[in-house]
């Protein structure tokens, strides 16, 4: 069996300059906060960033005083453009947009994870009513089935996708508790290489087959030492 | 104003039967819960991925893996469960829910809702506002009848849309609207206002329904 | 909070002459046997079914000598038409079809779930490469998207979805054993009216929240009894 | 015969590398991991839910929630995963097998391949096969070259297709051949034949590899 185990330096180090990312959780709650420290510290810049939302500042109420989630790329300059539903907490986002060096597209949530999904599926797309006859319809084609319109939605598709588990096995079986699996399994799916953190890595065989969630087919890296958030 | 937002809210909690599925938007519509009938619960559903969202945890409490959508520290009920972002909106956008009450900045004739761009202001983003007016089986707004003397019930949204066609009640403090056979009819009046007011408040064509009520207080 | 607890006669009397159903499981294991048995008793006929597969017939090696799954419905003539990937196993439906009594529409199996998916999620239609130039494609769209070519497959709604869980709650929180999950999940998304049966049915708030794998806001009425299968 | 399909087999086994996942098809592909090069091992899936299918079990050691898509009982390996039929699909569609290996009754030189109708048998179904040679990363068709006299690599399939341009390899008893920049190519011939017979069972043109070498036993 191929080994998966890498510190986290080492398994970001397959994401470089220019690179699509996927950053699992939402407004930070979920995100892989060993796997972000770890790219902010190797500084690769001009990622687009595909993601719920911007995460948190450090100034948020919410996050104990320190970035939460990718607000950590973002505050460090790393993103060139963000692909998110929603950029309203992390002020940074607004302020890269007005400085023109943050580019934002933004994407019904729900469209996201289908997107995502899609990609992870082999979907050529998906039809879904939202977004029709909103902005969100700029660029898309519309189908019509049986005199109803639908927007096509096309698969995302990121290179290297960043996800957080609370427990994990050796190949790449993992589990999120809680309010923690937000996007994580989607990009999962969606990425071309996928990075999971982990509280708690356990030996293959050590738990039943129903302890875990997603299967380890689609992880390529595991990472241990994922802390719970301080609150 | 409290007692606007308070009056808006009860009301709204009248269109609630005992084990509805709900998303309920940020603002005015989540102090709904308080004002549920005797003998009904509702389940609220977090688009963050859950059903059985709660209320807020005591300092020191709070769960970091359990936050709602709008990223604060959140309970939940007894019969939680816990899913990603292709389930939540799964059960958004399949019907699941049977009805989602959010704010709104216009709603027009032909039930089009704006509520994501706020002119002049960055745009912060649509979330899933847009999947949960398309999905729930009900969309109730739940908002103030003007907005600073504009209108907000309009011939046509001047603003860009969330959706269209999605709009199948209105409550305000001045009254009650329905789409019936997809015409804007007023339903019930508040007995502060006269027929009068309300169309003086009201860009927006509407009929009066035949069985107008008093849009009571309690 | 509404009481879903029923008895199987009582949850399967919501079908009727006609209807559509799917049934969770693949070639039995992960039917609802005690659901299929009440629905025999009831003898409603001219059923449309999905499911992955017809069963298995009680004279297969594999089933203990009693008919497994829904194998049950077509042995007692109550299916007009099943829809299905494979039904190869169960020599009822070659006789059925051949007879006359019986139409096969046969869906690749990705498709199958995914149409049922599509109609639980609300999506128009997804896409896909899975049938194109086959025997599949017949009636179908094929859309393209820069020049590659894909089948639209479309949502299938069935009226009633009978799932198997081992575990539930009376909320209506399932989780469902090893290999017993298939098309449980995405028929009790896809389903407008959703009937569980399980092995065991636990007090709200008994178990912890991850305990269970789908929610309960697809469910709509609970059987306690399913008992596991003799071999 | 057993020992052709065994040949078949091990041919097979040597186009997997340690950690690859596959999808094996019903037949001959199953005995591929007996004979797997030593220092590979190979994570099986099972299209009716689960990665880490292994053996059959003891009498008596049967559980009845774990089968495979044949509905026979079998064993899994300790790294199991189970799923529900939208996840096992999405795996197997969204590219994220490594190889599935399976028999055919044609393939042609468009690398199309027909191997779910039977002419003049009930149509059983295509199960998940249309859906493993049109998402594995690589597809290779282990067969016996011909069925009694019949060519089974045609110029054009006669019978209705499975999928369309999906092969990439074919291994059969006398030969390898593979489709090299789209074009049907000889890289490996058994001792046993010559070119010659290999052309006269094959009704497809093929084109010789430059590299043509000795398709081993061992």
């Amino acid at each position: 069996m191929k080994n998966k185990m890498l510190t986290a330096a080492e398994a970001v180090s397959v994401i470089k300059d220019g690179d699509t990312i996927a950053v699992g959780g939402f407004l930070g709650t979920g995100s892989p906060e060993i796997l972000l420290d770890a790219l902010v510290a190797q500084g690769t810049k001009h990622l687009t960033l595909i993601a719920n939302d911007g995460g948190m500042r450090d100034d948020n109420p919410y996050t104990g005083g320190r970035h939460k989630g990718v607000a950590k790329l973002i505050a460090n300059g790393q993103v060139d453009h963000i692909i998110a539903s929603h950029v309203g907490v992390n002020p940074d986002i607004f302020a890269g947009m007005s400085a023109g060096t943050l580019k934002c597209t933004l994407v019904p949530q729900g469209s996201l994870a289908e997107k995502l999904r899609a990609a992870g599926a082999g979907l050529g797309g998906v039809l879904t009513p939202t977004g029709l006859g909103t902005p969100v319809e700029e660029g898309k084609r519309i189908i019509e089935i049986e005199g109803v319109d639908y927007l096509l939605e096309l698969p995302l598709k990121p290179k290297v996708s960043l996800i957080r588990a609370d427990y994990c096995d050796k190949f790449g079986n993992f589990t999120m508790l809680k309010a923690t699996k937000t996007f994580n399994h989607v990009m999962a799916m969606a990425g071309e290489i996928v990075i999971v953190a982990a509280e708690k890595v356990f030996e293959i065989g050590e738990k039943d087959p129903d302890f875990y969630q997603v299967s380890g087919v689609y992880v390529d890296m595991i990472v241990e030492g994922e802390e719970p958030w301080q609150i | 104003m409290a007692d606007i937002r308070a009056r808006i809210a009860k009301r709204a909690a009248k269109e609630f039967k005992d084990g509805d599925i709900a998303n309920l938007g940020i603002g005015l519509p989540t102090m709904i819960p308080d004002f549920l009938p005797e003998g009904v619960s509702i389940v609220l559903h977090s688009e963050n991925g859950f059903t059985g969202l709660a209320g807020t945890p005591e300092p020191g409490e709070e769960d970091y893996r359990v936050i709602d959508s709008g990223g604060k520290w959140v309970t939940t009920a007894p019969y939680v469960n816990f899913f990603g972002a292709e389930e939540s909106f799964a059960i958004i956008r399949g019907g699941h829910l049977d009805m989602t009450v959010l704010g709104a900045m216009q709603v027009d004739e032909e039930a089009n809702l704006a509520n994501w761009i706020i002119p002049g202001k960055n745009v912060a983003g649509m979330g899933g506002a847009m999947d949960l007016v398309v999905g729930a089986k009900k969309v109730v707004i739940a908002m103030t009848h003007t907005q600073k003397g504009n209108h907000k019930i309009m011939k046509k949204c001047t603003l860009p849309l969330t959706a269209k066609k999605v709009v199948d009640m209105i409550i305000t403090e001045m009254c009650v609207m329905e789409f019936i056979d997809g015409k804007l009819t007023l339903t019930e009046i508040h007995p502060d206002y006269t027929l009068e007011d309300v169309k003086a408040a009201t860009e927006a064509e509407f009929a009066v329904s035949p069985n107008l009520k008093v849009m009571e207080e309690e």
